[in-house]
């Protein structure tokens, strides 16, 4: 995925009972999606820890997706609930000082969703890709 | 520091067709703590898995990372695989090469950096594992199966011939379920009450089988092998143990314009009531919302004709508080309600019926006695139309039934249509039918029957709409073979509701905290490898709960869920996950957060003495996480401020190693 | 000027010491100036009636104090809470950080308190001495021979200005009026930053943050920041960083401080009075707190002991990430 | 002595900034001041003091030692070191300076020097300025400095309508000379006046008569097990204020950055008060707040002086007494052992 | 499918926003229909055949002015297709083109009767006009 010349770097965070389901579903249907797009498998969406997120911003990271079950599918029942307070409010203070809010998502992807989990991505891909680099969540020293 | 080895798979040319699995296993080989590194054409197979136990004990390796497919796929064979060499399961980690890379990217140069990229997360992952040990909990050797239908009666027999207690809980006042209520049994047409009522009273008669009709799950605590279970047993006004289910009572009861809710209303019975007289308890219940005495207090008529003295106006509802090691779903399904399809004139008519009622009409123990006659005026009818696949098949937008096929209807719509020109040869049948789909042994062959033996009138088309005109349904409807609009004026039109799990399904899902589907339908561990199990460990599948299912495959699944239950059961011990929380106490605040997100209960709290790093001692509140308990989906570690939570196997540290390798 | 006078709460601590009722005061401590005001803890009448001060710089919130002092000390110990520092102190129970059974809490009503950085601002340096006149403050510095007066009103501190209580939520014992919750005006400069753009945003905080100096002041006083041992202090953590190396990590450390803080910060405004470099950290505690009454209904940190923090809590109808933008955006 | 006319100030900044890099105390939005690179339209803080003290000018909160990058299975070593450029630093508080001179006994007493520091040292050029207004927060005299005498390469007075310049070392002169179109040679008579009016304000502050008495070299017996350590520290927050905004704080740690392609070392200022600093594989040496309070003090006015000829590591700027925010400080602590314990 | 066909095709489900793919067969907006008689294309016909790429021939049916646009089958639809909404667009196209309105200014006159509410005529010229 390139906007502009850039070829953004995004983590995406998927819980391993829907989204990181729905990504190899995906891949069983080969529905391609940017390699710009790396996934990494955590329990449940609740187990993303905001550090995480600004962790990878700091690494040199474009942009951070995390997916989860569906609201009322977690295998935790209430793990993505968890989870959508959390990053709402994560979002809405990245957003307040000013970092570009289509760099965060979060997005509900079930396990048979892999054609939404491959459109989401290159949605998300191509929005952050569009933005460039972030400048503003960035360590330099990474980036040497 | 670990002595890592790298296995990359080709997964034939799965994988190696768009990533060069010689240059991922090279650049890997430069990563820290890899000490091997190579590549083979299937990692999974035999000869694979000894590449990695040659290589575990030639490089003594503490950690292996497997380039692969999923690692919902092939996680467990690979840790198994370590396990075989001497290596713990848990120092395994998958980069998922295939479904995540090669299979979705379409060039080799890209699938290439991509999967060194997830093969150096993955490293620096191993990184940091640490050998985990599963925990062990006991089993409580009881079962509990919720739902007496056909699939719980079913379920309950298997598992308690095996030798294991089991109970079933019933929310109505009898057990039978769906099936009690139909007439005969497609597709060899013998009746539905000989086949069950046996097997009811096995039930009821079998030593390691307890009923708990007229109740409902209250509540379940607990996990897989030591389920805490609270069951309602609603009142029902009569002391189960003394009724001899004589029936004097349900004859004498003055209220008698109750309507019957196993005929669907179609007829009344008493306050007082056994529902059929094959009821499984045979016991009287005493519908409070009729019964006169219950409302205000005048009457008594039951109590002074109870011979046995069985009626106790003062009964209350009981709580059971019981131990189960499994538990088995069989909720069951309900026909769709009717009221959004106004052009049947469900409503208007009393001509249009449901399958469900038919049933009843047409069953001799039913409200006509088995004769067919019309609701309206008790008639005999001479058109009757069958509409198929209403509230099947729509679409979601339309938002009036239900996306999936019901399964069944086919089926019964041809068996109600013999069934009517085995009694009454003189009757048009009309079947308006988009499909018929009749998968199924003896299937086709039983609707190939009710066309060319018995003449029913498969028209391929869908009834636009039902206009009752006088004592006549006007039903308009396409022919599309013959490119016709077809105007019949029917005396009776059967609609074939779509099925739906039952209302109580959800509610008790959140108890179990077992998944559901977006139509309520319990969700399977895996739709194909484990269809009878709910992902929450413990939990079980049976029947249409599941999804619709005819009576043979809900018996066989109920026969499966049964063998998994027995499985679990004939186990001493259940080894646990080890991915699980746990705390760090020196510090840990003790401030409840972790455990007011626990969705399990998991996490309690103790005060201890500490050593503080000032050398003084003192006493500090600190949370404990029941390793039985725990599921590890982590949502405590993010809530806990001071990070003395963590998730081993998804450790803080290893998240964030993989972010720094994947962001690098 | 305080309703409640120094000698009310000295022989309110001395008769409380006297019937052994407590063992230990925790009260303010006069300092080399007028108003520099240090926590202390008093054992006897003597030490009381020597250097115990109650005035108008009385500002710091001795609920933080609690959780160490009742786990070393051998006996109660009175506490004296202004209305706000009451909700600090229930807040810490919730979170059972520290034994109940060791304190007793006598609420104390407050006017507000002065920020000496503004009254500094009106009479310039050199304060010899601050004396309170009725509403006024009476300064006198080496420069001017005449005492300089100044309302108090008009140097209290931001957190006085929006005051959001004057009623006391916990205490044994209540001295002096009891007053209500108010209707504060404390959001409007969080309303302000979110009606800027983006970029006037990230200039804004980029220019707040870079002063940051990493000292650990704001978290070390504030009341909800009581972890045994801090993320950002710990090693192993993964995010442990001891200085600002660059504006990454100024950034991590309040975004992440405000989030662990998120649903259990009460508003105490500690944090921007201790701030060295003045940085308005209480408008990051205050964002997420107007975030939350939006979204998820008025939630006041430490009103009721044992209250569901809105961050440990849920509902299945709440909004989602994405509409967090929305909603503004239309309200906006 | 030269002098120029305040209105002239900015071109002088202007011809300054043209020969180095030149920093002053300007106004921040929050009121406060702080050092920052001059450029046309900054203006000079009227401020007597900036939060943080110019020693960042030499000694930077954060910096980088060294770098390794890694490939493969090699690291590469990389001197990330830089002559630093000419710099001149303005506005410099007699205080501020003396603190320098504390610095430089740590870092350049003895080899091996600190290169980090020397570099920054040799190319950076002092302008104090002397104090009309000194805070109530003063207490410099406590410690033998002369707020109307400041010291540095160049030494500058400022009168109601004027600047006066002079000279201390050869660079401070030959920065003079580049200046010398818009000053001019003037006599010393209205200096003398200022600093007479500076040494009566002293004479008037609250701290004017804090002395040493009870602290120095040769102390620690004495002091060390004093009961006043735990009284005073009763209320310490642990934070690094104090230490952050000390002119003379020196102390540092070291610590790696993992970029993910190599390691960045850098060291960052440290604080005494923080229960991590010094810590080592055994733990830290100071376990309580008690004694991590305690050791900045007796360092500041026990230990560094018995190791620096009597030096004490504390100025009398203030800055810790007027940020503390439990307004515990030195001057509490100094009052303390004074009186009470010398009685 | 020619070019042109699937030109319209498109131009067609885009005008309409009907998916003729989800349609699944079943003849219920036949079976509904009050004009059923009339039309020589019936609408589950009108579904398929725009779904086949064979549209010429509804072009130039009468059907297009025999569908009263009652929104039955819309109603009915179990898969949400929206029959009448496809014929509204396919007569759309037909009366745009150039001379092909259906009616005329002059029609109207013969057709005024005390029967017909003026507002009917009004409208089914505006909607067979261009």
């Amino acid at each position: 995925m390139q906007v502009n010349g850039y070829k953004p770097l995004i983590v995406a965070f998927c819980c391993n009972w829907c989204s990181y389901a729905g990504a190899d579903l995906a891949g069983n249907n080969r529905l391609s999606y940017p390699a710009d797009v790396k996934i990494i498998r955590v329990p449940c969406s609740c187990r993303v820890n905001p550090m995480f997120i600004l962790r990878a911003f700091q690494r040199g990271a474009d942009g951070v997706i995390i997916c989860g079950c569906h609201p009322g599918d977690c295998h935790y029942t209430s793990g993505n609930y968890y989870t959508r307070r959390r990053m709402a409010m994560l979002f809405s203070m990245l957003d307040y000082l000013g970092i570009e809010r289509e760099r965060t998502r979060v997005e509900w992807v079930s396990a048979a969703e892999g054609a939404k989990f491959a459109a989401t991505m290159n949605d998300f891909a191509e929005k952050v890709a569009a933005l460039g680099e972030n400048k503003r969540l960035e360590d330099l020293r990474c980036k040497q | 520091m670990q002595r890592i080895g790298v296995f990359v798979c080709w997964c034939g040319s799965n994988i190696a067709a768009t990533v060069d699995v010689e240059a991922v296993s090279e650049a890997l080989k430069l990563e820290p703590g890899v000490v091997f590194s190579t590549n083979y054409q299937y990692m999974c197979s035999q000869a694979g898995q000894n590449i990695i136990k040659d290589a575990i004990a030639e490089h003594k390796l503490t950690g292996i990372v497997v380039c692969s497919c999923s690692p919902r796929m092939h996680e467990a064979t690979f840790r198994k695989t370590a396990a075989a060499a001497g290596l713990n399961p848990y120092m395994v980690e998958i980069a998922n090469i295939r479904e995540q890379c090669s299979w979705v990217h379409k060039d080799v140069p890209t699938g290439t950096e991509k999967a060194i990229i997830l093969g150096k997360a993955a490293v620096a992952k191993v990184n940091l594992n640490a050998p985990l040990i599963p925990g062990e909990t006991p089993v409580t050797k009881r079962a509990l199966v919720i739902g007496g239908g056909i699939a719980g009666i079913q379920t309950a027999l298997d598992i308690a011939d095996a030798g294991f207690p089991v109970d079933i809980v019933e929310k109505k006042p009898t057990i039978g379920g769906k099936m009690s209520q139909l007439d005969k049994t497609f597709p060899t047409l013998d009746c539905a009450a000989c086949i069950l009522t046996p097997k009811m009273v096995d039930v009821a008669q079998h030593e390691n089988i307890r009923i708990f009709s007229y109740s409902e799950v209250e509540d379940v605590k607990g996990f897989v092998g030591n389920f805490d279970v609270t069951i309602k047993k609603h009142a029902r006004y009569v002391n189960e143990a003394a009724c001899t289910g004589c029936g004097a009572c349900t004859e004498k009861c003055p209220q008698k314009k109750v309507p019957n809710e196993f005929n669907l209303g179609m007829d009344n019975r008493r306050a007082i009531y056994i529902p059929f007289a094959q009821a499984v308890p045979k016991v009287a219940t005493i519908d409070p919302n009729y019964c006169n005495m219950l409302k205000n207090g005048k009457c008594g008529v039951c109590a002074k004709v109870c011979a046995a003295g069985a009626i106790d106006y003062t009964q209350k509802d009981e709580y059971i508080q019981e131990k189960y090691g499994a538990i088995v779903v069989a909720t069951g399904f309900n026909p769709i309600s009717m009221d959004k399809f106004d052009e049947f004139a469900y409503n208007q008519s009393k001509d249009v019926i449901t399958s469900l009622e038919f049933e009843r009409l047409t069953n001799a123990a039913g409200p006509t006695a088995g004769k067919l006659l019309r609701p309206s005026d008790g008639k005999h009818p001479h058109t009757i139309v069958f509409v198929q696949c209403v509230g099947s098949r729509c679409d979601a937008k339309a938002e009036k039934g239900k996306e999936y096929c019901s399964k069944i209807c086919c089926m019964y719509t041809a068996k109600h249509a013999m069934l009517v020109k085995d009694k009454y040869p003189d009757v048009d049948v009309y079947v308006f039918y988009i499909d018929v789909r009749t998968p199924g042994k003896n299937f086709d062959e039983f609707y190939r029957r009710a066309v060319e033996e018995y003449g029913v009138h498969y028209v391929k088309g869908m009834v636009g709409k039902v206009v009752p005109e006088g004592d006549v349904l006007k039903v308009q409807a396409s022919d599309l073979i013959a490119n016709k609009q077809l105007h019949i004026d029917a005396d009776l039109v059967v609609l074939a509701a779509a099925i739906e799990p039952d209302k109580s399904a959800r509610p008790l899902a959140t108890k179990l905290t077992a998944s559901m589907d977006t139509n309520d339908f319990f969700t399977e561990a895996h739709p194909k490898l484990r269809p009878v199990e709910s992902p929450t460990a413990g939990v079980f599948l049976s029947g249409a709960c599941q999804g619709p299912k005819d009576i043979p495959e809900t018996v066989s699944q109920a026969g499966a869920a049964a063998s998994k239950v027995i499985g679990l059961l004939a186990k001493d011990k259940l080894t646990g996950n080890p991915c699980i929380a746990h705390s760090d106490e020196m510090m840990c605040n003790g401030c409840s957060t972790c455990e007011r997100v626990c969705p399990y209960g998991a996490i309690t709290y103790m005060d201890k003495e500490f050593r503080m790093p000032d050398r003084t001692t003192a006493i500090r509140r600190v949370a404990s996480v029941n390793p039985a308990v725990c599921q590890g989906c982590g949502a405590c570690t993010v809530a806990c401020p001071s990070g003395a939570m963590n998730l081993r196997g998804f450790s803080t540290q290893q998240i964030m190693a993989e972010v720094d390798a994947i962001c690098k | 000027m305080q309703a409640i006078t120094r000698e009310q709460l000295i022989n309110k601590a001395v008769a409380l010491l006297a019937d052994g009722t407590v063992k230990y005061v925790l009260g303010w401590k006069k300092g080399e100036f007028d108003y520099d005001i240090t926590p202390a803890v008093f054992e006897t009448a003597e030490e009381l009636n020597a250097d115990f001060v109650w005035n108008d710089f009385c500002g710091a919130n001795f609920s933080k104090y609690l959780v160490a002092k009742t786990r070393k000390l051998d006996g109660k110990i009175l506490v004296f809470l202004k209305p706000c520092d009451t909700y600090s102190f229930n807040q810490l129970l919730t979170e059972h950080r520290f034994d109940r059974d060791k304190v007793y809490a006598v609420g104390i009503p407050c006017n507000g308190m002065a920020d000496i950085a503004k009254v500094k601002e009106v009479c310039g340096d050199g304060i010899s001495s601050i004396a309170t006149e009725g509403d006024a403050l009476a300064v006198t510095t080496i420069y001017d021979d005449e005492p300089v007066k100044v309302a108090v009103e008009s140097v209290l501190a931001e957190r006085c200005l929006n005051c959001k209580s004057k009623k006391h939520v916990a205490y044994d014992e209540l001295m002096g009026e009891d007053g209500d919750t108010l209707d504060s005006n404390r959001f409007d400069e969080v309303a302000k930053l979110e009606a800027m753009t983006p970029d006037e945003r990230f200039a804004f905080w980029q220019n707040e943050l870079s002063r940051c100096i990493r000292c650990n002041a704001c978290r070390d006083v504030c009341p909800a920041c009581t972890c045994e041992k801090c993320v950002f202090d710990n090693p192993t953590s993964g995010v442990e960083n001891k200085a600002p190396a660059n504006s990454f990590e100024e950034k991590m450390f309040h975004i992440i401080r405000a989030f662990h803080v998120a649903g259990r910060c009460t508003d105490c405004g500690e944090c921007s009075r201790v701030c060295p470099q003045n940085i308005p950290l209480h408008l990051l505690n205050r964002k997420f707190i107007k975030d939350i009454n939006e979204f998820y209904g008025e939630y006041q940190a430490g009103a009721e002991v044992g209250s569901r923090a809105p961050l440990v809590n849920y509902t299945t109808e709440d909004l989602e990430p994405g509409e967090v933008f929305d909603r503004r955006d239309t309200n906006a | 002595m030269r002098k120029c006319s305040l209105d002239s100030l900015n071109a002088v900044f202007a011809k300054i900034a043209e020969a180095a890099e030149l920093y002053l105390p300007v106004n921040c939005t929050d009121g406060s001041a702080a050092f920052s690179k001059w450029e046309e339209g900054k203006e000079w803080s009227n401020n007597l003091n900036t939060v943080k003290s110019p020693k960042e000018f030499f000694f930077p909160q954060t910096e980088d030692l060294v770098a390794f990058k890694t490939s493969g299975k090699n690291i590469e070593i990389i001197d990330t070191r830089k002559e630093r450029e000419d710099f001149v630093v303005f506005g410099v508080r007699a205080c501020d300076v003396k603190a320098f001179e504390v610095l430089d006994n740590v870092f350049l007493l003895k080899e091996p020097y600190d290169s980090y520091y020397t570099n920054r040292r040799e190319h950076g050029v002092i302008i104090s300025v002397a104090c009309n207004r000194p805070a109530d927060t003063c207490f410099c005299k406590t410690f033998g400095i002369d707020p109307a005498d400041p010291q540095g390469d160049i030494s500058v007075w400022k009168t109601a309508d004027s600047l006066y310049w002079q000279a201390n070392t050869e660079r401070g002169a030959a920065l003079l000379e580049k200046i010398a179109d818009l000053t001019e040679d003037c006599d010393t008579a209205a200096v003398d006046a200022e600093k007479e009016k500076i040494t009566k304000i002293m004479s008037k502050l609250p701290l004017a008569n804090l002395t040493t008495e009870g602290w120095g070299a040769g102390k620690t017996q004495e002091l060390f097990d004093s009961p006043i350590w735990a009284e005073m520290s009763e209320a310490c927050l642990g934070c690094g204020t104090c230490t952050f905004v000390c002119p003379t704080c020196q102390c540092y740690d070291i610590k790696d950055f993992n970029t993910g392609k190599g390691v960045v070392r850098f060291r960052c200022w440290d604080s005494c008060m923080y229960s991590d600093f010094t810590k080592m594989s055994a733990g830290q040496p100071r376990l309580s707040q008690k004694e991590r309070f305690r050791q900045r003090f007796m360092h500041k006015l026990v230990y560094y002086p018995e190791n620096n000829n009597g030096l004490f590591s504390c100025v009398g700027c203030g800055r810790c007494v007027a940020k503390c925010p439990i307004s515990m400080n030195i001057a509490k602590v100094m009052k303390k052992i004074g009186g009470k314990e010398n009685e | 499918m020619s070019s042109n066909k699937k030109f319209l095709q498109e131009e067609l489900t885009r005008m309409s926003g009907v998916n003729p793919k989800k349609c699944m067969k079943c003849g219920k907006c036949s079976g509904t229909c009050p004009a059923y008689d009339e039309m020589e294309y019936h609408p589950h016909q009108f579904v398929s055949m725009v779904e086949s790429g064979d549209i010429e021939p509804l072009l130039n049916s009468k059907s297009l002015y025999r569908c009263l646009t009652c929104f039955a089958c819309v109603d009915r639809c179990p898969r949400g297709v929206e029959p009448a909404k496809l014929v509204e667009a396919v007569r759309l196209v037909a009366v745009r083109k150039q001379g092909a309105n259906h009616m005329t200014a002059n029609d109207v006159p013969a057709m005024l009767d005390d029967d017909i509410p003026q507002q009917a005529i009004v409208s089914a010229f505006r909607k067979y006009t261009k």
